[in-house]
């Protein structure tokens, strides 16, 4: 090798560039991750330690009462359970029907990109303004009785609806082609290829989307103030027209309780069933997707 | 061994892919050996009807304003096996497809000309393109089973089409006919995606054929396949000629020269430049530049 | 030869055709949504407006709708709502795109593995939840720093902030992974640090997709309703732009709780204080409906950008 | 309603966030006893109540922290409903401030009504030159509660108007914690959202003829504690006691509002005599229906 | 003319991929001549210094458990351009990656060895890569200009490395060098995006050259680009080498003949099996393997 005169030169331009932008970004970039989530679990264990001595047995399982040793949750956690089913029964076959009818029989026109554009939006509507939609609709034009069982059903069934289309409409897209042909190919019609082929290789993805868009209904308190859902219920509903609370809605009315033990006790032990439930249902979603998931 | 080497010229050529086909000097005849072709032997005429099966009249197939396929007109011997060749994008799997309207899937094509299936136009109104699959099997290039069990796979078809009395007999039958039957006896109930590649090829041709069609049309069965697999499918084709009527597409020169009857040669823009008996195509043909795709001359 | 007979089966037809207009129904009811949500707004909306101007209600800076001497002005349910929307802009933009940041171009593919997911966990806490948080935990803890009211626009606005963070994070971040890699190569090749690949290359590469994820979170903003009624209070005030502190210090009340507050029955119904309610809702839908819109289009063209 | 008729299980209450208490823990008995009928219960202020529900015959039953007027009486017969009046408790309407505020443990009823009137004092000083010059927080009732009404005819009276620039809400726990939270806030409702808090506000005195009396269910029942102690009141629907579920509990009602169900939630109990006649007022009205 | 025709065994061979070199008779000087390299005229003994700039020392690269380069030494000169070549997979990119550390940036990827840069090896602790890389430009196999004005492209590493004085005068001189101003100059505002791909990859260069760097790596700079544009840039690999050292992948044969003073080939398994004078290399490699991979036989 020659070039011994470039040697000083040489070494120094390889000293290290100051880097100390590049790791006070990556710091400053990885507190921010951690920030929400952070302060979310600080707030879930305040939540949990007040709920301690609170949510017991009884409290899952009686009614609601003035006095907080008293109150209960049972009619809630029926209620909610009740529109959920509700809601599952309603926007299963419309969100699976309307995600088929985009991704295996709409040609790709004017229409069809209205509609899209259309369930885009109608994903991005204030749930409160569902909730008029439910007062004027539900209550009013079908007068199928404020707060009742299927008004809140209806009411954010519309509101998850646009979910669960876009949710199904990714699974069907996720069956490969070559599927659709080889039936096509051995003489199966349209209706027998989507039964046969394209629906069972796409349901665990469409159940996975549905049941987190189910964990979406079952927080929603908005539209079930907007349909007057009343503050409280005694027993549980025994038709689908009785007047039903939720679990959101009942713990928003205990928040306005006089006593400090609904503010850090009775509330925080609904808080923190209504987030058990909500995550036992999530993790039945992820359950389903892991089980299930493809081979490709 | 001169005649190995590959000019620089010839590989910049081979770049742009413009054929410019120079007369060769040696006898075809002689070439046809030296590309190591091995005739098939079923062109014994003993085993052989001239019935036509499926005879295209100056169809034209376009994807939107691009025409795929031009003017083609070609007459397909029943229970024989028919090969098309020819450079990628010639237009092969179009005309494949337009047999049995798989074309009607794609949004933007588009057929003229007809296309008769034992005399009759598949595309006048009358057609349900989906009783004319119902008699016309098909094989995709890569295997692609349902991720059901093997003999749901197998089974498919036949529930489709409302053929299910019988329906482990049918199984069976079809299975052994893929010469698949003594690999998966016993794991019936397993999913078919549990199987090889070549496996599950047999598997798509048990299925294909489960509901006894009449003609099967095969895009490119085994490219997706080892040489092993590859050559149980090869012998499962020249099987299956003794009773269906086999059309294949493959870019594998060899493939075609070894297991078919007849061959079609399909260059670039869609046109089939030569159709007769394989030996003739692969000994003596007719055109230049059927010569120079056969020779390796481009494609 | 006989012809073979290829001709339609009947029964298989109809069935067909009659599942194809089935599913189709099933996909213009999203249209029908749409237009039965216009609907009702509008039917209330004009009753009400034949008893108070439009120009009064887009114009006026009191909202009082049952005490006399009764006003109908919105503004000052628009300037609350603007409060809220800015507050948590400010907490949710920058962390949420730092995040996307992270995500994309700095953590390993295990560790974006679980923080996805655990920061999807943000967006599906249910609102009610949050608002609850804010009130009880939140509030208290900033009263021994600041000299905050109960109920205020700050707390509420955190908490929005927080629960948007994963919209702006996750389509944010979806669209600096649409970046080509080529793009980073070029500039690493330069001798960029990986702060300035991030900054310089990606970021703007991916502008169009991060700009999208920002209106559609303050859109979401907007509308959220449970976290501003139970903890930004019922004062409906014109906010005064000028003064920081009395922006966020003291009650407010943004549109969506006025709405809430009309629906638990704290009016009675159709006169126009009842009515009031739907040109609020209308008024909120047409603001997250545009915004909506151009967050789908200028989202549509990053998607065609690298395509 | 509709096709769906209702079932004959269901009772629905709405009506005065004062009175609420005392239904619901009246309504959670109940329920214990008679766990099939579902029994609803709505916080809508008593016009609210009335107005929105109760006369325009979507529930059974309204709570109301004053009677029924006039123009909500038309309104129901408008719509074929009769409403029949039962006295269930009796409130101390409370006055309180921020236990911080040590400058003031009583107010007299005119200087109430300068605080509360449109267009009267701002600050604490307007009333007194010794308080500090501090604007009032001011929460209250919404106007669509009883309470509101109530203490708008006791305090502000018919010639001027309740000022509008206060936190007005249904929601009494809102008023508890917005005077908690400031040290020049004054807030008022029912006594039982006092007896809950008696630690986090403080409770005026009020002065009417010259001493100064305290809310307590003492004062109230005696009936020294003027102007602010009231009736509370139920109204049941008539044409609804055709309907068991709304007898039985209507009956149940009657028996435990004379019991300490009521003084537990921080209100007066009606006497035995006012239940007897609520009694014989409701088999009355019963044996009309059933006819 | 009959070496032209490529048998069919070849074309089995070819697609099994598996060389069976068969020693020609030709002279090897004679089959230089033949495939057309026409050698490049930089080797003028004038123009070319001869001190080393890259050395490499027993470099080992590991993707994971793979061996992606395997021992390679050798000695890159100053100011010439250096062309790598092999077939696909072999590892070219692989080693052009080391030299700038731009495989620091996989995360599996793992080097053993030295590569000395002036003497200076550039895996030692000390060593910052991002200094490293400011003194060797880049240019890829497809034109990846940021969605940037002209302008801002050819700035953009000025600016990354604080070079920001006389920006105006660097950018117009970067882009005079790399052959783009005449047909840019008026339009330095628009999007870098809307120029054609010549043009596109052009500007790359510029942009690379732009910091004033050492060495320029270029990965098969041109594979993306057509025939025209192609000769564009080799003019300009040749113009750049009066002042740069360049090292460039490419898999056209014809262009490493055309355009480098040296070059190394490198074959499957990562081995570098020769690397000396191109005119050397083409006309007359030491080694077996290298002439049958020159003549076309395989890769
Ligand atoms: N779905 C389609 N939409 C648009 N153009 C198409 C479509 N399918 C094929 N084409 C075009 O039609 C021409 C013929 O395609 P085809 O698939 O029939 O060729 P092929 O001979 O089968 O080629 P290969 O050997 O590569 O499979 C090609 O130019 C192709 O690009
Ligand atoms: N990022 C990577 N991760 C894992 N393996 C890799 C990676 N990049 C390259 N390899 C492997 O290393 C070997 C050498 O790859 P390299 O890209 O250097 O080859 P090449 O000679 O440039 O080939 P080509 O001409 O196709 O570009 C190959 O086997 C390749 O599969
Ligand atoms: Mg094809
Ligand atoms: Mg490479
Ligand atoms: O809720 P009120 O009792 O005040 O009507």
């Amino acid at each position: 090798m020659a070039a011994d005169t470039q040697e000083a030169s040489v070494d120094s331009g390889f000293g290290q560039i100051s880097r100390t932008k590049d790791v006070a970004f990556r710091l400053l970039a990885l507190a921010a991750t951690l920030i929400g989530i952070v302060s979310l679990a600080a707030l879930l264990l305040n939540v949990a330690v007040d709920a301690v001595g609170w949510l017991d047995w009884s409290f899952l399982t009686n009614p609601p009462h003035p006095n907080p040793n008293n109150a209960g949750f049972l009619p809630a956690i029926v209620g909610s359970i009740a529109i959920m089913i509700m809601i599952a029964l309603v926007t299963f076959p419309l969100g699976v029907g309307a995600a088929i009818y985009l991704e295996e029989y709409a040609s790709d026109g004017y229409l069809t990109r209205f509609i899209q554009l259309n369930i885009a939006n109608l994903a991005g509507v204030p749930s409160v303004v569902y909730g008029l939609l439910g007062l004027g609709l539900f209550v009013g034009l079908f007068n199928i009785g404020y707060g009742s069982v299927l008004a809140a059903a209806f009411t954010v069934a519309l509101l998850i609806l646009p979910i669960v289309i876009i949710s199904a409409q990714e699974a069907i897209r996720s069956v490969p082609d070559s599927q659709r042909q080889a039936s096509y190919g051995m003489g199966a019609t349209k209706w027998q290829t989507i039964r046969n082929v394209v629906l069972p290789r796409a349901m665990p993805g469409i159940m996975t989307g549905t049941i987190l868009a189910l964990g979406r209904a079952i927080g929603e308190t908005a539209p079930l103030i907007m349909i007057a859902a009343p503050t409280t219920v005694f027993g549980v509903p025994n038709s689908l027209l009785s007047k039903v609370s939720a679990m959101p809605l009942q713990i928003y009315n205990w928040a306005s309780y006089p006593q400090t033990e609904f503010q850090y006790g009775v509330v925080a032990a609904g808080v923190v069933t209504l987030l058990v439930i909500l995550l036992t249902i999530n993790s039945v979603a992820i359950i389903i997707r892991n089980r299930y998931q493809q081979r490709t | 061994m001169t005649n190995k080497q590959m000019t620089s010229s010839e590989t910049e050529q081979t770049d742009d892919q413009q054929p410019n086909p120079t007369p060769g000097t040696d006898s075809l005849a002689d070439r046809g050996t030296d590309i190591g072709v091995e005739t098939s032997s079923r062109d014994d005429p003993a085993t052989v009807t001239d019935r036509t099966i499926i005879e295209s009249r100056d169809l034209d197939v376009y994807y939107g304003d691009d025409q795929a396929l031009n003017g083609i007109s070609m007459e397909i011997p029943e229970q024989q096996v028919t090969a098309l060749i020819g450079p990628s994008g010639c237009g092969k799997s179009t005309f494949l497809r337009s047999i049995n309207r798989m074309n009607d899937l794609i949004d933007i094509a588009r057929v003229d000309g007809e296309l008769f299936f034992r005399e009759k136009n598949v595309y006048d109104d009358d057609v349900d393109p989906v009783a004319l699959r119902r008699r016309i099997g098909m094989v995709f290039q890569s295997p692609n089973p349902f991720p059901k069990s093997i003999y749901d796979n197998v089974a498919y078809g036949l529930r489709v089409q409302g053929q299910d009395d019988n329906l482990d007999e049918k199984v069976h039958t079809a299975l052994e006919r893929a010469a698949l039957l003594d690999e998966v006896e016993d794991q019936l109930d397993s999913s078919g995606l549990d199987l090889s590649g070549g496996q599950q090829q047999r598997l798509c041709i048990a299925r294909a054929i489960a509901p006894d069609p009449e003609v099967i049309l095969m895009d490119e069965p085994a490219s997706a396949l080892d040489p092993v697999a590859t050559s149980k499918i090869e012998d499962l084709i020249e099987d299956l000629a003794e009773e269906y009527t086999v059309i294949i597409v493959t870019h594998n020169m060899q493939q075609a020269a070894r297991i078919s009857d007849k061959t079609a040669v399909f260059l670039t823009g869609g046109n089939l430049v030569e159709f007769d008996d394989t030996t003739k195509i692969f000994e003596n043909p007719e055109s230049d530049r059927v010569e120079d795709y056969i020779t390796g001359k481009f494609g | 030869m006989s012809q073979p007979d290829f001709s339609h089966d009947g029964i298989r037809t109809a069935r067909g055709t009659a599942f194809r207009y089935l599913f189709m129904l099933c996909a213009l009811l999203s249209i029908l949504t749409t237009v039965a949500i216009v609907a009702t707004l509008l039917i209330d909306a004009v009753d009400f407006f034949a008893t108070v101007s439009p120009i009064e209600f887009l114009t006026g800076t009191r909202w009082s709708p049952t005490n006399d001497p009764v006003a109908f002005g919105v503004l000052p349910l628009i300037s609350g709502t603007l409060i809220i929307t800015l507050g948590s802009a400010l907490v949710a933009l920058p962390i949420g795109l730092l995040t996307a940041i992270y995500l994309s171009e700095y953590a390993s593919e295990r560790r974006r593995a679980y923080l996805k997911p655990a920061l999807e966990v943000l967006a599906g806490v249910p609102t009610v939840v949050y608002g609850y948080f804010a009130l009880v935990y939140v509030t208290p803890a900033l009263d021994t720093i600041l000299p905050l009211s109960t109920f205020n626009a700050l707390s509420a606005s955190i908490m929005v902030g927080i629960m948007i963070i994963p919209m702006v994070s996750s389509i944010s971040e979806d669209a600096m992974s649409a970046v080509p890699d080529s793009l980073r190569q070029a500039s690493y090749g330069l001798g960029a640090t990986k702060f300035t690949v991030s900054t310089s290359v990606v970021v703007p590469a991916a502008l169009s997709g991060i700009i999208s994820s920002f209106i559609l979170a303050l859109s979401r903003a907007i509308g959220e309703t449970m976290i501003v009624a139970i903890a930004a209070g019922q004062t409906p005030r014109m906010v005064d732009l000028t003064d920081p502190a009395g922006m966020f210090l003291d009650s407010i009340q943004p549109m969506t709780s006025a709405m809430v507050q009309i629906g638990t029955g704290d009016i009675v119904g159709q006169g126009a204080a009842y009515k009031s309610l739907f040109a609020v809702g209308l008024t909120l839908f047409v603001i997250t409906f545009v915004m909506n819109l151009v967050s789908e289009l200028v989202a549509s063209r990053y998607r065609e950008v690298y395509r | 309603a509709g096709v769906f008729a209702e079932e004959g299980d269901q009772v629905n209450i709405a009506g005065s966030s004062t009175v609420f208490p005392v239904t619901e823990a009246i309504g959670s008995a109940f329920s214990e006893e008679n766990p099939t009928v579902n029994l609803s219960l709505s916080k809508t202020g008593t016009g609210g109540g009335f107005g929105n529900f109760f006369c325009a015959g979507r529930t059974d039953i309204n709570n109301a922290s004053r009677p029924i007027a006039d123009a909500e009486t038309e309104q129901c017969g408008e719509n074929d409903i009769t409403p029949i009046e039962f006295q269930v408790a009796t409130d101390a309407l409370t006055v309180v401030v921020n236990p911080e505020a040590d400058w003031v443990d009583c107010l007299t009823v005119d200087e109430l009504h300068d605080i509360w009137r449109a267009g009267g004092a701002e600050r604490w000083s307007d009333i007194n030159e010794d308080w500090p010059d501090e604007e009032f927080e001011l929460y209250g009732a919404a106007t669509t509660s009883g309470t509101f009404d109530y203490f708008n005819e006791a305090v502000i009276g018919e010639e001027e108007n309740h000022r509008s620039d206060y936190h007005a809400t249904e929601r009494d726990r809102t008023i508890v914690q917005g005077v908690q939270g400031s040290e020049y806030a004054i807030g008022y409702f029912g006594f039982s959202y006092y007896s809950e808090n008696p630690n986090s506000i403080k409770a005026l005195s009020i002065d009417d003829d010259g001493t100064c009396v305290e809310p307590s269910i003492e004062t109230a029942m005696s009936g020294e504690y003027t102007p602010l102690s009231r009736p509370l009141f139920i109204y049941v629907a008539k044409e609804s006691l055709a309907d068991s579920a709304v007898r039985d509990f209507a009956r149940f009602y009657m028996e435990r509002a004379a019991t300490d169900l009521v003084s537990e939630v921080g209100y007066v109990p009606i006497t035995e005599d006012q239940r007897d006649e609520n009694v014989a007022k409701l088999d009355e009205a019963i044996a009309e229906v059933t006819e």
